[in-house]
């Protein structure tokens, strides 16, 4: 803003961050959260084998030192796939979030903001989304709109020619998560409203009313950064479920579609021969579940951190 | 007199990030049977937690790292968990600060009065509700017996603070601390509150230690005053001593910045320039040098213990170096 | 209250009716024919003949408008008519009551359950807040949570038979008193369980820093008593409201929970219905569904001043 | 009862029992309970069951069938002519929705008004006495007998299972075993459960039922049913297909005869870049098939095959050239094709992929492409997506299997490639007159004619210079059933052949 | 005397709220009921009386902070009472409000410098350039050096905090400020650092002050006129001196007389007040006090009384002062 300012951090954050750097599982869940990203950024250029490479004459490996985590039924290595699917995994995780998050904060801050009759209508379309198993929507969505924009990509790429409209990643990530974030946001918009409702009427507000100063940046500047501390807390719950959900689609067969490697596919699909080839199953459920784990530790961790109550 | 609670250099510690800070620092203090202890300090000096420490309730983090507090013989400080509940309500009532987050709210009251009776006199439960409607009545709750069976929300602040003291006498202590039991209630509320606590005192014979930060308050009800500065007791003297004679700096201080209802009104207050240390941030000194207009070198370099001033009352003790060298002003 | 219940009760009525309307629309101008489906699913050489489909389709109703279709659809549900499945033909209605009943008392007893384990277990971690029984409790809840139900079952029904003999494989629906229901509510509760404890936890050590729970201790009050009465009721009220939500979470589970262990609820009825793009069924699912977790969320509601005096009084923004 | 008892897993939760479908995986277990006009063993040859004779017309277009004079209902009633045309005749009405009535019934004059529903009478079917029928077809067939010998429309008794407005009687089937014609009949189905018993029928006409009862049961996950038939929990499975089945359960289970279907993957030429021969052909040859087999079924029980009909009389044609694995001539095709290379290829997308072989085997090819042709556009829909409906020309390749319940080279082709079949308009948007006229001139030659048989090959080889279908494997028709369990093999019907003959050992 | 600032005329503001289990219940809270008063330029106006009464809604409402359920609030000959937000903001600028405890009214996302520019800049109150040279006036003012423009609120005492408040109020250069409670939260060795403070101010920049207390000492020292008031009403309005001198109301002689004095032989005549304050929700009928007033009649529970002049400049509601002198203060026998 101005001059003054500029020589000192946030020192809030700051403190914050002291406390979670004393909290080891916190520490740890942000270390190996730390680590998926690299992989997810810099996947391809680790991977040990070309994750897609098939070798009929090596499948279903046991790990050994050629493959740390062995090969799966068509011969790749397990490893190379994990380190790929951290990119299918991080960008689920993330997009759903995001996108729910996009959606939950601005109808759950100008809910709780403005209260009255946004209020209520939005905590009746809360509760009905809530109120729909979410499993049952996400593959109903998928079942049925999925077709039809395919077509509509296809039909956009032979006019175009633009190769995006090939990607079908693109309508996966589009879809399935775009209809999972549809049903993520409502706990968000929850949160949001709750604690704009409480910071609306915290005097320093009020305070900002007084000075005659208008509602957006009243919102912007004074309530939003407020709301801010548990809303990180519920997002990297939130990462962690997302990811798990995905797996649970895959589970049902409509999350990323092969030979695209996802930890939910790769899980599902070790799960059908995990007697034979356990290492199939453990590898990808393994990752997933330390990678769930270490966002449930730094979620409590920011928590904890970011409430000075806990630690006055 | 003999001392029913002697405390004697105690000292509390938090644990903080950066090492353990110090919020008490040396009190001492002592309280006869059947006296009326005034405890006075500002904000944040270390009076609940000295009170807290005396009955293991200090909360995570904080330890009472030295001293005694010696009660009727027993130091409190080295009592088992299970040797410390039997002095809790039995010998030493507690009556907190805040009557509204203070009781139990999912609990009607008549069952949080009980409570104390059940587990520290053993009694049957239906002879202690009996008796805990003559405790209301005792605190002065028109119709007691009905007023069991509310819930806290139902009732005023007065009446919940009465309610608190009811719980604090129901083990018939033979010391009652109350922590600023009034700061949260209304002037006409907060006159009722100290007249019936005067008069149960009397009545019933106790002990008081009374926590405040209000001097006027505190005045008309303690037979004697210690004065809390950043941890420290840093005067005390009997009542009529304190406000005639005050000899600390701070003490002397306090009383002219206070306006006065009697007095006749000033354009500017005298006050004391600057803040309070923050606990952990303590100069190695005398707490007040900082602040103090009559401050020497020597108190920047040592804390000075209490001692008796020099010419006045032989209860009379301050602890600063310039007064007990020059007498009582 | 009742005025309060028949209120709920009306709002719900127009939230599900957007549902199905929504659930309906994407069924009709999305899933593709069902009627087809019926003969492009099975395996072989079927002819597909559009003549046989047509006839079918209009003897079925499906040629009229969308609308008229959801019209009648609902107005067949007003008097009790779900319509017959795709794929057994088979009344919807009836395949729902059977099945529900099961998911019901599994769910509520997978409820049970997780407030049995979960409150007590979240108790002793917050009460012991940093030692080594909160962490290795709050780890377990962690690591459980890490465990979706669709790997947890295959893999425990798997170990089971490898260790149970031939015969005694809890495979099936036995009655909620049958050891059959053990594995399945375990695995259903993991999750929930993790939740829990550590809402409970949270809670707990919220609660540990009032005042109230001083004033308990400084009465004398022993430990356990003070844990029981001063704390546990107000860290029942949060938790209570989070068992309501966690009714979503059992609902989801026990798709994949039944199914791994034979139980013919409705997760099972659901996955069935999924792989057959039965709309009939799928639809009438996702009504009960909502009911379930709507008529939780009352009852969570109607239990709270009952847990909370205060909320009996005045209304502060829950 | 006393006897050994089999107890089966059927993987599908929800379903229509009715014995009148023609399909689903009920159908599976049709021969148990019901009888039909005659049926195929396992060697392929044709048995009597309720009908013991049928005779043709020289011209092959009126039948004249005889009843077996023992066949009895469960209820111990006499199985009737007037049973015979009323099953038939309720298969063919729209409301029973049976999936390939069509198949047996098509070439019956009168049968298109019964299948519009504009008919309850099939005029083709004269029920002459209680004992003969007369069949009048709209055209010559002479293997019109062999169609008849399924259980696609099985013989049930029709006062118990036609309404008077010619449909059936919802539910008939459970409501009284009157209408059971097979060597079981139902003792228990609860549907909500997905459990079925069934005991021997004490009024069956055939041989008597080793078995006491046979219990099946609904477990839909493959690794807990896989898991329960090793622990010996359970004997028998309806349709069990994982790439592990031989390693898991043995080769015993997996084991039988070759039938006349057969998995491939079907391109769809209207759609691009399929509309382009020469990308299509590229997309051929760049798949080394060896390995496609491979990497699918490793240990069996199926095998690699390279045309389109496979198990009946003429399959091995060894004039048929199978298409070759040449990467080079590949990736010089696609280059020439309209599309240039690899890069303005439009996403390719595949469908039908519902089971791991099948996932696999689309792998497989999407890698062997994207290695010998540089393409990456390349998409899969596993389990749920069923592409079907209106849309279904959205797709580039199906995978889907063909075959004939009759082992008759000329009737798997009309099915498969002939213009009028579901897969060629369906999946391939496929018309070949030459083809056509081929199928169509070899369906009117008698069976033991060798010319039905060249004609029909003569047409597949033309059929495969179009250059439409990745051949993969030919079934096996497993047992599904563990060693001990004997009398369990199947026939080109998918039914148990002889369900009086299961025993346990 | 000045010329009025502010009038006020029968101001009052009802909170609808919710009630029952399921907030099925409707009801009103009277926070304040038909306040009437004149705000005189450069004066001190205090309103003093117990907690819940309806100190802060008056203060509330005169800004326009809450909006008034009734009446008329009058300044430079605009009424402000039912003005919103928008048409409001001109008149921010000029009235301005300090609250009880300074670290809530602190955004703890903010630094003090942010915090202060942020009004400065909104309103235009100087450039970008300007900026530094007007914050450290401003923070010169209340006696903050420059060094604490870059501090966070949590790095600050509460002395300090409070001085941060006074100086954003002081930002917008306002005429009027209102003092909620503004020193109430602090330390006894401190309040009297920012009481004088606030003279200091007044003083500098010719403001008035509506100040909000409870502790009538702290009033009687700063104040110019007192208001009491009971229950969403005032009971009583004086000149300071001639309330603390010559208090009429009943309410407010037991309020005076409950104040502790800070001198342990004081023997004070205290008359105590028995009962509680009745709930706002239902307040009591008539005269709001009547039930716990020494010398209620029948007339008190019936008739609301008028606020009424009795001396020049001492207006008391009470149906039992008919004038100044205080002997005829007999309780009547119930
Ligand atoms: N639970 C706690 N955790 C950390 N610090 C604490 C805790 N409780 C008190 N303190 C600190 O210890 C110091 C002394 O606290 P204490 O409560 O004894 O003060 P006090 O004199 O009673 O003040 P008050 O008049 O505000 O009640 C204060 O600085 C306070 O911030
Ligand atoms: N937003 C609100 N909704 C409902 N009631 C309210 C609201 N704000 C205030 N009240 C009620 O209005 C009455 C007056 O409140 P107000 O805050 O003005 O009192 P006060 O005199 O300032 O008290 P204190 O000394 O405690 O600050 C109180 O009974 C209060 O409960
Ligand atoms: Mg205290
Ligand atoms: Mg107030």
């Amino acid at each position: 803003m101005s001059a003054v300012v500029e020589d000192k951090p946030n020192s809030l954050w700051r403190d914050a961050w002291r406390r979670l750097r004393r909290n080891k599982l916190a520490v740890a869940g942000l270390i190996i959260i730390a680590a998926l990203v690299f992989v997810a950024a810099f996947g391809p250029w680790l991977t040990p084998y070309d994750f897609l490479s098939q070798d009929l004459d090596a499948r279903n490996l046991a790990p050994s030192l050629a493959h740390p985590f062995g090969t799966d039924d068509l011969g790749r290595d397990v490893l190379s796939r994990l380190i790929y699917g951290a990119r299918t995994a991080f960008l689920v995780a993330v997009i759903v979030t995001l996108v729910a998050l996009l959606i939950g904060v601005v109808l759950g801050a100008i809910a709780g903001f403005y209260g009255g009759f946004f209020d209520k209508a939005l905590m009746w379309v809360t509760d009905m989304t809530m109120s729909v198993p979410q499993l049952l929507l996400v593959v109903v969505i998928n079942a049925s709109l999925k077709q039809p924009i395919t077509l509509w990509m296809e039909a956009r790429y032979m006019e175009t020619m633009n190769p995006i409209y090939r990607n079908s990643a693109l309508i996966d990530f589009v879809l399935v998560f775009g209809s999972m974030a549809l049903i993520s946001w409502p706990p968000y918009a929850r949160l949001v409203r709750a604690q704009v409702l409480s910071i609306r009427n915290r005097p320093y507000v009020t305070a900002a009313r007084a000075l005659g100063l208008t509602n957006r940046i009243i919102l912007m500047r004074y309530v939003m950064p407020n709301a801010m501390g548990s809303l990180i807390v519920a997002v990297s719950a939130g990462l962690g479920t997302a990811m798990v959900l995905e797996s649970a689609f895959s589970f049902l067969g409509i999350g990323v579609n092969p030979p695209t490697p996802s930890w939910g596919n790769m899980i599902s699909d070790g799960l059908r021969v995990w007697t034979n080839y356990p290492h199939l199953l453990l590898a990808p459920a393994a990752v997933l579940a330390v990678v769930t784990v270490a966002f449930n530790f730094l979620g409590d961790g920011l928590n904890d951190a970011l409430n000075p109550k806990g630690q006055k | 007199m003999t001392a029913l609670l002697d405390i004697k250099s105690l000292t509390i510690d938090i644990a903080r990030d950066n090492g353990p800070a110090r919020v008490v620092d040396g009190i001492d203090l002592t309280v006869a049977e059947g006296e009326s202890l005034g405890v006075v300090g500002e904000s944040g000096c270390g009076k609940s937690l000295t009170m807290l420490s005396l009955m293991g309730l200090l909360p995570n983090k904080i330890k009472a790292t030295g001293g005694s507090a010696h009660f009727a013989g027993r130091d409190l400080l080295r009592l088992s968990p299970k040797e410390l509940r039997k002095v809790r309500g039995a010998e030493i009532g507690f009556i907190f600060q805040d009557p509204m987050t203070s009781l139990n709210p999912v609990m009607r009251i008549g069952d949080q009065i009980v409570e104390a009776l059940v587990y520290q006199k053993a009694m049957a439960k239906p002879a202690a509700m009996q008796r805990a409607g003559e405790l209301l009545e005792l605190v002065g709750i028109p119709s007691p017996r009905d007023r069991l069976m509310a819930y806290p929300h139902e009732l005023s602040g007065g009446m919940r603070q009465r309610v608190m003291i009811a719980i604090g006498l129901a083990g018939n202590p033979r010391l009652l601390i109350a922590d600023e039991p009034t700061t949260a209630l209304d002037v006409t509320i907060q006159a009722q509150i100290v007249d019936l606590v005067r008069e149960l005192k009397d009545r019933l014979k106790m002990s008081v230690v009374w926590i405040t930060h209000d001097l006027a308050l505190i005045a008309g009800l303690a037979d004697r005053i210690a004065v809390l500065y950043a941890g420290t007791v840093v005067e005390d003297a009997p009542v009529d001593v304190i406000f005639d004679r005050p000899s600390h700096p701070y003490t002397r201080g306090l009383l002219a910045s206070l306006p006065t209802l009697a007095g006749k009104a000033m354009d500017r207050l005298p006050s004391i320039g600057g803040t309070p240390p923050e606990p952990g941030r303590r100069p190695p000194g005398c707490p007040f040098a900082p602040r103090c207009s009559l401050a020497m070198p020597a108190c920047n370099d040592a804390l000075p213990k209490l001692a008796p001033v020099p010419g006045s009352d032989p209860r009379h003790r301050v602890a600063c170096f310039v007064t007990t060298e020059k007498g009582a002003a | 209250m009742f005025a309060y219940i028949t209120r709920r009760l009306l709002l719900w009525i127009p939230s599900v009716l957007l549902v199905m309307l929504g659930v309906y629309a994407l069924a009709f101008y999305g899933a593709g024919d069902p009627i087809k489906l019926i003969f492009l699913r099975a395996p072989g050489d079927v002819a597909y003949d559009p003549v046989k489909v047509e006839a079918i389709r209009e003897q079925a109703g499906l040629n009229q408008p969308f609308l008229v279709q959801f019209g009648n659809y609902i107005w067949n549900l007003l008097h009790g008519n779900f319509g017959n499945s795709l794929t057994s033909g088979r009344s919807v209605w009836a395949m729902i009551s059977a099945a529900a009943p099961i998911s019901l008392m599994l769910g509520l007893l997978a409820m049970l359950v997780t407030a049995v384990v979960a409150i007590p277990l979240g108790m002793i971690a917050g009460m012991n807040q940093n030692t080594r029984l909160d962490y290795s409790i709050l780890g377990t809840a962690v690591t459980l949570w890490a465990i979706p139900a669709y790997v947890a079952g295959p893999l425990l029904m798997v170990a089971l038979l490898a260790i149970l003999p031939k015969g005694s494989v809890p495979y099936g629906w036995g009655g909620v008193f049958s050891v059959k229901i053990i594995l399945p509510l375990l695995v259903l509760s993991f999750q929930p369980i993790a939740l829990i404890v550590r809402q409970t936890r949270a809670a707990v050590i919220e609660v540990m820093t009032e005042d109230f729970v001083r004033t308990a201790r400084a009465k004398g009050v022993p430990e356990h008593i003070v844990a029981l009465r001063h704390i546990l009721r107000p860290v029942l009220t949060p938790v209570i409201t989070q068992l309501g939500l966690i009714m979503i979470t059992i609902v989801n589970g026990a798709i994949f929970v039944e199914l791994v262990f034979g139980l013919p609820g409705l997760g099972r009825l659901t996955v069935s219905a999924l792989t057959n793009s039965d709309f009939p069924v799928i639809l009438a699912i996702t009504l009960i569904g909502s009911f379930l977790v709507m008529a939780s969320n009352l009852l969570v509601d109607l239990l709270y001043p009952l847990l909370d005096p205060r909320a009996s009084d005045a209304k502060g923004g829950r | 009862q006393e006897g050994p008892v089999l107890k089966a897993i059927n993987p599908a939760f929800s379903q229509d029992w009715s014995p009148l479908r023609g399909g689903g995986v009920p159908y599976r277990w049709n021969s148990v309970w019901n009888a039909s006009a005659m049926y195929f063993n396992e060697k392929g040859e044709i048995q009597p069951y309720v009908l013991t004779e049928w005779t043709p017309s020289a011209d092959f277009v009126t039948w004249t069938l005889k009843l077996n004079p023992d066949a009895k209902f469960a209820d111990g009633s006499a199985i009737t002519a007037a049973d015979v045309k009323g099953s038939w005749e309720l298969s063919a009405m729209p409301a029973s929705q049976n999936q390939r009535i069509d198949q047996v019934l098509a070439g019956v004059a009168g049968y298109a008004a019964a299948k519009d529903g504009t008919a309850t009478d099939i005029s083709g079917i004269v029920a002459n006495d209680d004992g003969t029928l007369t069949v009048t077809l709209s055209g010559p067939d002479p293997i019109f007998f062999q169609r008849l010998a399924n259980h696609i429309a099985p013989i049930v008794k029709v006062s118990v299972a036609r309404g008077a407005d010619g449909n059936e009687v919802p539910d008939f089937f459970l409501a009284a075993n009157g209408a059971t014609s097979g060597p079981f009949m139902l003792e228990s189905a609860n549907l909500d459960t997905g459990e079925l018993v069934w005991v021997p029928n004490p009024n069956f006409f055939g041989p008597k039922p080793a078995l006491a009862r046979i219990e099946l049961t609904a477990i839909e996950d493959n690794v807990t049913a896989t898991q329960m038939l090793a622990s010996g929990e359970y004997q028998a499975h309806t349709e069990l297909v994982t790439s592990t089945i031989v390693q898991d359960l043995g080769a015993d289970f997996a084991g039988g005869a070759e039938i006349p279907t057969s998995q491939h993957f079907w391109f769809n030429t209207a759609r691009a870049p399929m509309d382009d021969p020469k990308v299509r052909e590229a997309l051929i040859l760049a798949v080394d098939r060896d390995g496609l087999i491979k990497a699918s079924f490793p240990d069996g029980p199926h095998q690699k095959t390279d045309m389109v009909m496979n198990a009946v009389p003429g399959a091995d044609d060894a004039a048929f050239v199978p298409y070759p694995f040449d990467p080079e001539k590949a990736k010089a095709l696609l280059a020439e094709s309209s599309y240039g290379g690899p890069d303005r290829l439009p996403k390719i997308m595949f469908v039908g992929i519902s089971s791991p072989a099948n996932e696999a085997a689309a792998q497989y090819i999407a890698e062997q492409w994207r290695q010998n042709l540089g393409i990456s556009a390349v998409d899969m829909k596993p389990q749920q997506d069923q592409y079907a409906g209106p849309d279904q020309n959205a797709i580039q390749i199906f995978r889907d299997d063909v075959g004939t319940r009759v082992p008759d080279a000329a009737s798997y082709l009309a099915g498969s490639i002939a213009s009028s079949s579901g897969n060629a308009t369906g999946k391939m948007a496929y018309k070949n007159d030459k083809v056509d006229a081929l199928i169509a001139e070899a369906l009117t030659k008698p069976a033991d004619d060798p010319a039905r048989i060249s004609l029909a090959q003569e047409a597949q080889r033309l059929f495969r210079d179009d250059f439409c279908f990745i051949p993969w494997y030919k079934q096996t028709m497993s047992r599904w059933a563990t060693a001990n369990v004997s009398g369990m093999e199947k026939n080109l019907d998918w039914q148990i052949v002889a369900p009086w003959a299961i025993n346990i050992a | 005397m000045n010329a009025p600032l502010i009038t006020i005329k029968g101001l009052s503001k009802a909170f609808p709220i919710r009630l029952g289990a399921f907030g099925d219940k409707a009801a009103v809270v009277r926070a304040l009921d038909d306040f009437t008063a004149t705000i005189i330029e450069g004066e001190t106006l205090s309103l003093v009386g117990e907690s819940g009464c309806g100190k802060s809604t008056t203060g509330f409402c005169i800004l326009n902070l809450q909006r008034p359920s009734g009446g008329s609030i009058v300044y430079k000959g605009q009424e402000l009472a039912q003005l919103d937000d928008d048409a409001m903001r001109p008149f921010r600028r000029d009235l301005q409000i300090v609250f009880q405890d300074p670290y809530s009214t602190l955004n703890p996302r903010m630094t003090i410098g942010e915090a202060l520019s942020e009004p400065i800049l909104f309103h235009k109150l100087a450039t970008k350039s300007e900026l530094p040279a007007r914050l450290s006036r401003l923070l010169a003012d209340v006696g903050l050096s420059d060094r604490f423009a870059s501090r966070y609120p949590h790095e600050l005492s509460g002395g300090q905090r409070q001085r941060v408040a006074i100086a954003r109020a002081l930002a917008c250069e306002p005429r009027f400020i209102v003092c909620d409670e503004a020193i109430s939260a602090l330390d006894v060795s401190v309040q009297a650092q920012i009481l004088n403070l606030l003279l200091d101010l007044q003083d500098k920049y010719k403001l008035t002050y509506l100040f909000i207390a409870h502790d009538l000492a702290v009033v009687r020292h700063i104040s110019d006129r007192v208001g009491v008031m009971y229950l969403g009403r005032l009971a009583e309005l004086a000149p300071s001196s001639d309330l603390f001198a010559n208090p009429l109301h009943p309410y407010t002689r037991a309020l005076l007389s409950a104040v502790p004095e800070p001198d342990p032989k004081s023997s004070r005549q205290r008359q105590r007040l028995q009962g509680e304050v009745p709930s706002p929700l239902n307040p009591p009928s008539g005269c709001r006090f009547h039930t716990r007033c020494p010398l209620a009649r029948e007339k008190c529970k019936a008739e609301v009384p008028a606020l009424r002049e009795i001396t020049p400049g001492h207006q008391v509601a009470c149906h039992a002062v008919t004038s100044a002198t205080t002997t005829q203060w007999e309780p009547v026998s119930a």
